[in-house]
């Protein structure tokens, strides 16, 4: 049968996994997934990986591949989207805006992100923090790490009391609560866009990529937590 | 046992195959390089141990970024090899090579630190029973090192089993191809839920690495007590 | 057959020594620390000295001054360690074999089963060196170094280790190496009854430098060298087979002269040496009767060397060859003792032990 | 050098106080155990040899999540020692603590085979001259296995250098506080471009690394010298 | 003194020794591989036997049916190895002063300084083991023992590696060990003459059984033991110093006969033994005169043995005590000695060398 090979951000495995299935029953093509950190996957396929079709979650390095001719710039869409949210692991609503005082909230404790120079959900965050005002009020209480789950389970083991994270992993652990959402409108769209890799234009690619976009496919991602774009 | 799925089971006999490889193929480099550093004065000598150490102290994604940039299917080692019919690049044997360069600082150090201990007198006294330099450490060094090189052996075994960060940069995260243990495990942790599945596989993990030790224990028992007992 | 020239600075002790001895057992002699060990070490080729030149049998083994230093499994030498360095990891039997596969050019000096019986180490073979009690240990090693058919073997102190009666039975096994299969040895002792009768050639070192070199006969006869003190002293005499007795006692012809001494295991006819200890000989004006001392050699006063002590060491000329006597200076004088006088040198049997009696020589 | 900024200078200091402390405070546990593995008798011997293999088996940051469950505020081991005033979270004493626990293994392996190739018969020797265990341990054992220690604490140290998936999943991402060298360099290799900023880091690690390696190769000559020989 | 009992199995050997010692010098003796150095190991707690008991003085250093077996650390000893063990990090020096601090509470067997100049092992202090040679070795290896203070001395073949002077220097200080430091020794060694000169009670041992147990004198002066082989026969006499003489020699009194032998520096009056060997007395009929022999002992023959060779072993009794005298069957037959029969022992002044003279006696 016919081969594809998806490499694809390590938050989606869930639910690409769920989407495989399916997509490999109805269509009878034989799909690989390989999920790891956008930029290890990206530079892969900037070093020649046999991937098929990639799937990031940020634009960054989709643009970095686009620009040096990896990937088919056509056939590059974008197939969810995401929300912050600060989470906590008790406490009421509150509202994420302007007036809000983080500090409050943090006490003696940090406040958990990830990397907020360097992997999306930490520089989604600062972005959002800074334009609410909030940044330089936290600026040194902020406890960085690689990817937002361990940012997640920094709140869940109670080592943080506060922390901000993509909704579609905050909405599964059950030790933590969801305080707020972070405005729409407080940082860049937060977009997981996909794309066939250059030279790999197969039939068996497209229709994967065609499948993503797919009722059933958004139904799937829409339950995993991610934020179905509208078209 | 029913608790692992079919996809678990592949990426234990995958790591399994990539520790026993990656072992098997850095003891002869091992062996040669630890007499070099032990026993050797040659001008580099420092060179050569520094560039041993180094995946110790680089973090792993720097060791598996700079494997990619090598031997990836465009790099400077990987083309000429690829013409030769040799390529790592996304396969299982990359993952031994990633593996095995990993292991090797540990592997060198413990089988030369058992050079190191062995008396020179036994050595002079096999020269003048007509041994050569080759044949005085393939009949005296070699079977009195056994203990140190078990214990290399093990450690790269160990390391290798445990070997993430230049292991998922280097040959990414295919399930089937070069999704090991670790890999695996990692995937599971970037999921909301996946903490289940992830611990079911570190117990496999650790059983393994049990086992070995052990059987590493028992057999060096075994070795010390044929040598032990001095001269 | 063995020439050896060396200089090399260790910290402070320096050695320096420079001697060539013929075909035979060469006895490196000397006090503890005199630099036995370095110099057959740098036979070996294990010690670079910093000069010098090693020739065995015509083969230049090493010449700084040629910068030829060969490496030591190119000497093709067997040595006894004074320490017996047996392979932890190695059986007895496989210890002993270690070398006979490199040696595998050249002929066998003797055969396992031979060594082995010799040494007493069948019941030891499947052992491992680290449970062997010291004197097994170093009776392996000498089995190993022989197994490597050495063209030149050194030993550092072989028997050091042994009791008597092991000493008494590996003793004529250097004997016949040297004298049969024709093996030049280097050997190193401590004991003047082993020097003596292993000795083609003596070589006495003292502090690093040569003190004395030459043949056995000479310099163990010359009454003064007595590097050991007088007790060491001795003449070695040779003789030929002239009869076996009932009673077990073997006769000797030395020079016409007959001498008692028990049972030799070798036929009427060849030709042999002994060792006559200067304290073992008994000094008469008449021929003594009615005593248990069976062997009276007729002679005249040579040599009398009055040592510091109360003791003198007499040289006899008698037809047997030359004989060394010490007595005290009280009995020198009491018997009035003159170059040139006629004098009886008594011997008992029993003082020409087995052991001071080398095998025939080649 | 004004090629690095403050904060990675900052980020160099802190590498070298961890990796200072971590290899400092795992020596006496270090041949403790060494010790216990070599020459002990015990029941749970092997559990404890698998316990210290444990993070060179389990992917680091498997390592970091125990580390965190057991240290953080609320663990079994966090909530006790923070009530003595303890507290590893988000400081570099934890940094140090994932360095250590990861070179654990390493250092542990390489004291114990240097005590595994002390004669036995010297320390008799010892005993029968009036030195109980503790001394024959202090005067004979341990000043000839200095090579081996040395040998394990130089490895302790590069893998302290290099550490990164655990330290920065225990005690996340602080500059001056918790980032240490490989932090730095995983930042700047998330993001597209980064990997000049991170080779110069890289350089700067080396550079640490190799003279750390060739003062302990010195130091390891002049000790053998001392020792060399035999009895 | 010592008491001990032994069983125990390696492999295929067995140990099964019982024997008890008085104070002073306990010599084990025996050939290689018969259990020497497995006896001192389990006295000194190094090897613990499947059954055993040792007490020394008095105090119960081990016994399994109680079971109680000390560490090594907590008995007090002092151990020469057969292999000299020295601590190769640290120098002479270190290794000379390591077991000290231990024994701070008990009472110094010998100085530092002199323990360093009786071994002669000043230009080595700060010297380490590995370019040390043999003998220097085993010298450090005495030296450190000594300087633990110990309450007993365990010595494995402590002079096998040295020179006959060394041995000469050395010996005499073990005899001071034992009657002046009246220090306890369980001594392993093989050579006759020492075995004569030091022991109080020797200990026989053959494949790890008892052969024999006793007071020297009664061991060495019995003509049917000779495990070493006939050479190694010799009885001990008691004597006092009578007179020194100015020519170098001592005169003796021997149970009032008058022996000369080389000078002895100790005052007239003082008790020492001295060994004769059987292979040096000569046995005559008459008083004979006008020979350099000055010591002729009156007796009576008590035994006669004859052994499997052409010798015979005759024991006299003489005023001076019992004597052994090796002849030939044959001059045993020619003189037609019979038990009973008056006989003249004459024993050269030399043969009774300083080396087999002992010290004075507690
Ligand atoms: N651990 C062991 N296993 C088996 N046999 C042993 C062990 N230790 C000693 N033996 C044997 O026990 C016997 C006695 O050994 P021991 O070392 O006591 O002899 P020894 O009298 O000191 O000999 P030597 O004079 O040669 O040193 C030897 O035959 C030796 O091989
Ligand atoms: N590497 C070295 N450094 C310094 N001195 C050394 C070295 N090797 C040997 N020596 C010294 O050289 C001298 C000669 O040593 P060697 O081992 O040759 O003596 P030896 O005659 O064999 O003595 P023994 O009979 O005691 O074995 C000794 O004083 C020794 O201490
Ligand atoms: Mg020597
Ligand atoms: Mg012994």
């Amino acid at each position: 049968a016919e081969q594809v090979t998806v490499f694809a951000a390590a938050s989606m495995k869930t639910a690409l996994e769920k989407i495989i299935d399916d997509f490999e029953k109805a269509s009878g093509i034989d799909v690989t997934l390989s999920v790891a950190g956008s930029s290890v996957l990206a530079r892969q396929i900037e070093y020649g990986a046999p991937a098929d079709v990639f799937i990031s979650a940020n634009s960054d390095w989709m643009d970095h591949l686009e620009n040096a001719g990896r990937i088919s710039g056509e056939s590059r869409v974008d197939l969810v989207g995401n929300t912050l949210v600060l989470i906590g692991r008790e406490g009421g609503q509150v509202e994420v805006s302007e007036n809000l005082n983080l500090l409050q909230l943090l006490g003696s404790g940090r406040l958990a992100m990830a990397l907020v120079e360097a992997v999306p959900a930490g520089i989604y965050g600062k972005a959002a923090l800074t334009s609410l005002g909030l940044w330089d009020d936290v600026q040194t209480k902020v406890a960085q790490v690689d990817n937002v789950r361990a940012a997640l389970a920094l709140v869940a083991q109670g080592a943080a009391p506060i922390g901000i994270v993509y909704a579609s992993d905050a909405h599964a652990d059950p030790r933590v609560v969801v305080l707020g959402q972070f405005p729409k409108m407080s940082h860049p769209p937060i977009h997981y866009p996909a794309a066939v890799v250059t030279g790999r234009m197969t039939n068996g690619a497209l229709s994967f990529l065609n499948y993503l976009q797919s009722q059933p496919a958004r139904a799937i991602f829409g339950a995993q937590g991610f934020q179905v774009l509208e078209d | 046992m029913d608790w692992l799925g079919p996809e678990e089971w592949q990426a234990v006999r995958l790591s399994l195959k990539v520790a026993f490889w990656a072992t098997v193929f850095s003891l002869p480099p091992g062996i040669l390089v630890a007499h070099l550093l032990a026993r050797g004065e040659f001008a580099g000598k420092q060179v050569l141990n520094g560039l041993v150490h180094l995946p110790l102290v680089l973090p792993p994604v720097v060791t598996g970024y700079l494997l990619l940039v090598g031997f990836g299917p465009n790099g400077p080692l990987g083309a000429p090899l690829s013409v030769l019919g040799i390529s790592f690049a996304f396969r299982w044997s990359g993952a031994a090579l990633a593996a095995a360069i990993m292991g090797f600082p540990l592997m060198v150090r413990a089988i030369r630190l058992s050079i190191e201990t062995v008396d020179p007198k036994l050595e002079q006294a096999a020269a003048t029973l007509g041994a050569s330099r080759f044949w005085v450490f393939a009949t005296v060094t070699l079977p009195m090192i056994l203990p140190g090189i078990l214990a290399g052996a093990i450690l790269a075994f160990a390391k290798a089993m445990g070997e993430f960060g230049a292991t998922i940069t280097f040959v990414s995260n295919i399930p089937g191809q070069t999704q090991t243990l670790p890999s695996a495990i990692y995937s599971f942790l970037q999921v909301p839920g996946g903490e289940g599945a992830a611990l079911r596989l570190v117990v496999v993990s650790i059983m393994i690495a049990m086992t070995a030790l052990i059987t590493s224990e028992i057999l060096a028992r075994k070795l010390s007590k044929r040598i032990g007992g001095g001269s | 057959m063995i020439d050896v020239t060396l200089r090399h600075q260790f910290g402070e002790t320096n050695l320096d020594v420079r001697f060539d001895a013929p075909a035979g057992l060469t006895v490196l002699y000397g006090a503890s620390g005199s630099g036995k060990t370095s110099v057959i070490n740098a036979v070996a080729g294990l010690l670079h000295p910093d000069q010098g030149r090693v020739v065995v049998g015509g083969n230049v083994l090493g010449d700084t001054a040629q910068n030829i230093w060969l490496p030591p499994h190119k000497r093709g030498l067997g040595y006894v360690f004074q320490e017996a360095r047996l392979f932890p990891h190695l059986t007895v039997r496989q210890n002993l074999a270690f070398g006979e596969w490199f040696a595998r050019a050249r002929a066998p000096v003797a055969s396992f089963d031979h060594v082995v019986e010799m040494l007493g180490i069948g019941p030891l073979l499947s052992r491992r060196p680290g449970t062997l009690s010291g004197g097994e240990k170093q009776r392996v090693a000498i089995g190993r170094a022989l197994l490597a058919r050495p063209r030149l073997l050194l030993a550092d102190e072989p028997l050091a280790a042994l009791d008597e009666a092991r000493k008494a039975e590996i003793l004529p096994y250097f004997e016949r190496l040297r004298d049969e299969v024709a093996l030049p040895i280097l050997y190193v002792c401590h004991a003047p009854a082993e020097v003596a009768r292993l000795a083609t050639t003596v070589v006495a070192l003292d502090h690093g430098k040569l003190m004395r070199v030459g043949p056995a006969e000479d310099v163990l006869g010359d009454p003064s060298f007595s590097p050991q003190g007088p007790r060491a002293v001795g003449a070695v005499l040779h003789a030929t087979i002239a009869r076996h007795h009932d009673d077990g006692l073997t006769e000797l012809n030395a020079g016409g002269v007959s001498l008692f001494v028990p049972h030799i295991p070798h036929p009427v006819g060849q030709n042999l040496r002994l060792r006559i200890a200067a304290q073992d000989v008994i000094l008469a004006r008449d021929v003594p009767k009615e005593m248990s001392a069976l062997n009276v050699m007729p002679g005249h006063v040579n040599d009398i060397r009055l040592g510091d002590g109360p003791g003198a060491i007499v040289a006899l000329t008698t037809p047997a060859g030359k004989v060394l006597a010490r007595v005290t200076r009280r009995s020198a004088l009491a018997m009035g003792l003159a170059v040139g006088q006629p004098i009886f040198a008594i011997v008992k049997t029993v003082a020409i032990a087995p052991q001071d009696i080398g095998g025939p020589r080649a």
